[in-house]
């Protein structure tokens, strides 16, 4: 009993580690890709290849003054951004990392909490995701803020509706909502039996889905500097500035996992289970094979930004409420009936 | 993990939920703010939501379960018009007040 | 577990006191959210899991998004509210403590389901209830369709700008 | 059970027609024949077997087919009586008919229900569509004040009858009507969590249906909407209203009714006396109309009151709802000429208009129960059979407001034929088609002989 617990506490620990390291080379790396998209060199005075960048990043945004407007709502502006970053912590709870590794006949799964209903775990922490640009948004007390903020809230709001409808046609399939047991169903052919094959069209609504959820380029309507000077953290300065940033690169690599581990097979990689390893061998390598997913996804985000231009408002609308929606609902359809035929 | 309904008895379920009940009703009554009591009216469901998981757990029977997801159907619902008309009338009138629109009429 | 128990109940009407109480209609909604998160503990309490991730979803991830955005959009704050006479604030109070009053004075024998008794505590998962839902609750949850279509309907009719 | 499905298909199909540029009379004949089809579905299951459908989710009988015939007769009657309030919708014209039929869809389940949950879900489809069509004339502040007050009180009452549905639930442990009634039936001491319900399921259903103490929302939402949804809420909704409040009360609570009969008994005399008194002071007729749907609801009440007799329940809501059409119909003619509904708009319109005066008086006299109207009758079977339970004080309270009432429609009566019209008033046109008057015509046909040879309707459940 004892081991379990201690090694879910390390689990935790190294989860929200990586996570947290894995966002802040995000930065990095995302600035080093806009670099080579835009034929310069990115940053590269901090350490060689400017790998300490982050670091520094870090240090001046801790270091900077607090500057809390006079005319905010001070609890509620603190409280935007710990919202923010909260939010964005608690998705990675469900996600099953890797299979198990067994240690004295413990069989230890490396996942935080394996709950019955997983997906609809994650598809909650999404939704309440927006409150935290929504509170700091308003309580700044700027007009660009609460522009953002309203911004932030509707594209959020509208969204949520496609990417539930894509889960649906997800779980039509699979009959299971628990993260693991969807995982696992995808270990067949040699742990190629990935559902983007079977729900390739619901995952390019997911994907489109998860930009507009974690506001990145083209739909950082709530933030976008030409018009809005910011969005909703036009008032905000040193590190709670750095929550709401480091929470967007959180998101990215959330939602990257789940990406992964809802269509791409999450740790599985092809032939684990026919090249005669240990468990315990395995189910490293099969961690290895998630991050390798995730980092691919985040690459794409990064390519997206830097190639494709900003949404306006309407076309953004637009395309959640006339494009999405309807072929969500058509894919749920399909889905439904090859289903039912081969029943 | 030994289940919360073995140990509290039904009736700390029964007392809480007339209680958040009742602050809705008071809510109701006591304010002006259409937003506002809207909002109680919602408290007003909760506790009924929260009395209904209570007795369907407590009987093991899962009827009061479903109920409780066509309460929460039911008042996306009335929200949705809700809002909608209360974005009606501040269009006209600037203001949620309930009482203002007496006023000016007369 | 009791001591959850407990812990959640008191956050559960001290928050919902603070919803009726404070002035700024922000403040209440994020009142009513902690209501709405202790409410989900209460579900977890259960065991019913399908409620608690359905619960937050459609009341936090939904209908408190939509009442937050509402209020920032008309922009209310909460000083401008008009008050109501005392006296009608008064009589609020009075007959909700009243009613208050004989419910939890009836209820405090009203044992219906006796203690420890060995019930499933399977009920709230999600198989189960989905059995129920669309085997005996099929007509209802097609109804419903019904009702988000009348929703929808209005929401349009009403919110949205007259074109002539 | 066919009735439901063909009335929801029909409001999809009106829906999906908005897309399309499509008459206004073809919309209207879509509806129609959608309800004759309705109508001709649910009239085959008149006198078979009980049927449950859908794990017993809906169970029709004669009871529900009689009243499902009620609503649908009613409204098509409605219907086919404002042409005018169809013809000056501007936008959303489908959506308008598409939320009737789905509200009827609404109102058959809360008719036909077996279980409390299709009850609640009926009430809200019912109910949430008409928040929307009392606020349908955006511009005017009174529709606006109507819809967000009887929104808030209607999603109010909604929290009290939840509480109420959930306690009984507690009690006996079914949602099922016939759960619910073997648990009352059986004789053992029941839980004080089952009277609460009780008392809280009476307060929300008179909350919905108006009856007083629980009305005070009724006269500013029926006096804000457009006449036409007031003439729907005050007839229409009304049946099913009462159908529902009566089956569940007769169903499930008749075998404790020593328990609430004295409370609904205070109910009934403070709804008639209420409508009937603040009905006196009214200058304006759909105002007044508002009061006297209140002080009907009160006769109405009187049923769920006797526990027994649905054949005369039926009767009063049939004889109520056709003198009520008839009288708003002329009303909204009026309303259109004169731009506001005063008493004084009536004044002199046996003269320049006497189809419209004649029906005008002759619904009057059948809501004020004068004899040989279909008012009379339903009155008297009412009053009988409350006096036959032991009522005698509430019978003699209804007595003594219907004379007051007599007073108060005669003042409109007096106008019509004894007041003349104003120069200005005498040139007013009543734009009303010869489809118009002939139903008009039926309609005072068909308040005359149900008064004088009433058991086409009555006894038939």
């Amino acid at each position: 009993m004892t081991i379990d617990i201690i090694f879910k506490l390390i689990l935790i620990a190294s989860i929200f580690g990586l996570s947290l390291v894995t966002a802040m080379y995000s930065t990095l790396a995302e600035r080093k890709f806009a670099g080579f998209f835009q034929d310069r060199l990115g940053p590269d005075r901090a350490g060689p290849y400017g790998l300490f960048q982050p670091l520094a990043d870090g240090l001046k945004l801790l270091t900077k003054e607090e500057i809390i407007p006079e005319s905010a709502n001070t609890f509620l502006f603190l409280a935007g951004p710990s919202l923010a970053m909260l939010t964005a912590c608690m998705t990675s709870a469900v996600i099953p990392w890797g299979t198990y590794i067994e240690v004295d006949g413990h069989k230890l799964p490396l996942q935080v909490a394996d709950i019955n209903v997983g997906i609809l775990f994650v598809f909650g922490v999404v939704s309440l995701g927006v409150y935290g640009v929504m509170i700091g948004g308003w309580a700044s007390n700027n007009k660009f803020s609460l522009l953002g903020a309203i911004r932030g809230a509707s594209q959020n709001i509208s969204y949520e509706i496609s990417m539930g409808l894509s889960i649906i046609a997800l779980v039509m399939i699979t009959g299971s909502l628990s993260m693991r047991e969807i995982t696992d169903q995808q270990s067949g052919f040699h742990g190629m039996n990935w559902y983007v094959i079977k729900q390739p069209l619901g995952f390019l609504i997911f994907l489109i889905c998860s930009f507009a959820e974690t506001n990145r380029t083209p739909f950082d309507l709530p933030e976008c500097e030409t018009e809005l000077v910011g969005g909703y953290h036009t008032e905000y300065s040193s590190m709670k500035l750095g929550f709401y940033l480091f929470a967007e690169y959180i998101n990215m690599f959330i939602s990257s996992a789940v990406m992964a581990t809802l269509y791409f097979g999450g740790y599985n990689f092809p032939f684990m289970h026919d090249l005669g390893l240990s468990q315990n061998v395995v189910a490293m390598l099969g961690v290895g094979a998630l991050f390798i997913k995730i980092l691919l996804f985040i690459f794409f985000f990064m390519w997206v930004r830097w190639t494709v231009p900003r949404f306006r408002y309407d076309q953004l609308m637009r395309l959640g409420w006339q494009v999405l929606i309807p072929l969500a609902i058509l894919n749920i359809i399909i889905t439904g009936g090859v289903v039912l035929f081969f029943q | 993990m030994d289940s919360v309904i073995k140990i509290i008895p039904l009736n700390a379920y029964i007392i809480l939920s007339a209680v958040i009940f009742c602050i809705g009703i008071v809510g109701v009554l006591t304010r002006r703010n259409a937003i506002i009591i809207f909002m109680s009216v919602e408290l007003m469901l909760n506790a009924v939501n929260l009395l209904l998981a209570a007795f369907s757990s407590y009987s093991g029977d899962a009827n009061g379960q479903v109920f409780v997801f066509f309460i929460m159907a039911v008042a996306a619902a009335e929200v949705a018009v809700g809002l909608a008309i209360i974005v009606m009338m501040y269009r006209n009138t600037g203001s949620v007040d309930i009482d203002l629109l007496n006023k000016l009429k007369n | 577990m009791d001591k959850m128990f407990y812990f959640l109940a008191f956050l559960a009407i001290l928050s919902a006191l603070m919803v009726v109480l404070v002035k700024n209609p922000i403040h209440s909604i994020l009142y009513l959210l902690v209501t709405f998160t202790s409410i989900t503990g209460h579900y977890i309490l259960f065991n019913a899991q399908f409620l608690a991730a359905v619960n937050f979803i459609v009341y936090m991830g939904a209908i408190m998004v939509l009442f937050l955005f509402v209020i920032m959009f008309l922009n209310l704050n909460g000083e401008t509210e008009p008050q109501k006479s005392t006296l009608v604030k008064f009589a609020g109070v009075i007959s909700g403590g009243l009613l208050l009053l004989v419910m939890v004075a009836s209820f405090k024998k009203a044992v219906t389901i006796p203690l420890n008794t060995e019930v499933d505590t399977q009920i709230g998962l999600i198989k189960n209830l989905g059995m129920v839902l669309f085997k005996d609750y099929a007509l209802p949850f097609e109804l419903a369709s019904v009702l988000f279509l009348v929703a929808m309907i209005g929401a349009v009719m009403l919110a949205k700008k007259d074109w002539k | 059970m066919i009735t439901l499905v063909i009335l929801a298909l029909v409001g999809l199909f009106l829906m999906i027609a908005g897309l399309f540029d499509i008459s206004r009379k073809a919309v209207f004949g879509v509806a129609m024949t959608g309800m004759v089809a309705a109508l001709a579905g649910n009239l085959y299951m008149w006198d078979k077997v009980p049927m449950a459908y859908f794990n017993r989710m809906i169970l029709i009988d004669n009871y529900d087919v009689a009243f499902i015939t009620a609503v649908l007769g009613v409204s098509m009657f409605l219907f086919l009586l404002s042409e005018n309030y169809f013809g000056k919708i501007q936008n959303y014209l489908t959506e308008h008919y598409a939320l009737y039929m789905f509200s009827l869809v609404g109102m058959i389940a809360m008719i036909s229900f077996n279980n409390l949950v299709m009850l609640f879900i009926g009430i809200e489809i019912l109910s949430v569509s008409l928040y929307i069509l009392a606020g349908s004339e955006k511009n005017n502040l009174s529709s606006n004040e109507a819809s967000l007050k009887y929104f808030l009180m209607g999603a109010f009452a909604t929290g009290i009858l939840l509480m109420g549905i959930t306690l009984i639930y507690g009690a006996s442990g079914s949602f099922y009507l016939s759960g619910i009634e073997q648990y009352f039936t059986s004789g053992n001491e029941l839980s004080p969590i089952a009277y609460i319900g009780m008392f809280l399921v009476l307060v929300g259903m008179s909350f919905k249906v108006s009856v007083a103490p629980f009305h005070f929302w009724t006269p500013d939402v029926y006096d804000g909407s457009p006449t036409f949804v007031t003439a729907f809420m005050s007839t229409v909704v009304k049946i099913a209203g009462f159908a529902a409040f009566f089956k569940l009360f007769y169903i499930c609570f008749s075998s404790v009714i020593h328990y609430w009969v004295e409370v609904v008994s205070v109910l009934v005399i403070l709804t008639v006396t209420i409508g009937a008194m603040t009905a006196i002071t009214q200058k304006s007729v759909k105002r007044l109309l508002a009061y006297s749907s209140v002080s009907h609801a009160g006769y109405m009440l009187m049923v769920v009151l006797v526990g027994a007799d649905a054949d005369n329940l039926m009767f009063y809501v049939v004889a109520y709802s056709i003198s009520s059409i008839v009288a708003f119909s002329v009303l909204m003619l009026v309303q259109e000429a004169a731009g506001n509904a005063e008493i004084t708009s009536f004044e002199g319109l046996a003269k320049v208009n006497p189809l419209l005066g004649f029906a005008m008086t002759v619904s009057m006299l059948s809501l004020a129960g004068i004899p040989l109207t279909a008012g009379f009758m339903a009155k008297v079977y009412i009053l009988t059979s409350v006096f036959n339970a032991g009522h005698g004080i509430v019978v003699l309270v209804a007595i003594l407001t219907a004379m007051v009432g007599i007073y108060y429609y005669f003042k409109v009566i007096i106008a019509i034929y004894f007041k003349t019209a104003t120069e200005e008033r005498k040139l007013f046109t009543y734009n009303s088609s010869s489809l118009f008057k002939i139903v008009l015509f039926i309609g005072i046909i068909a308040i005359i002989v149900l008064g004088i040879c009433p058991d086409i309707i009555h006894n038939l459940i």
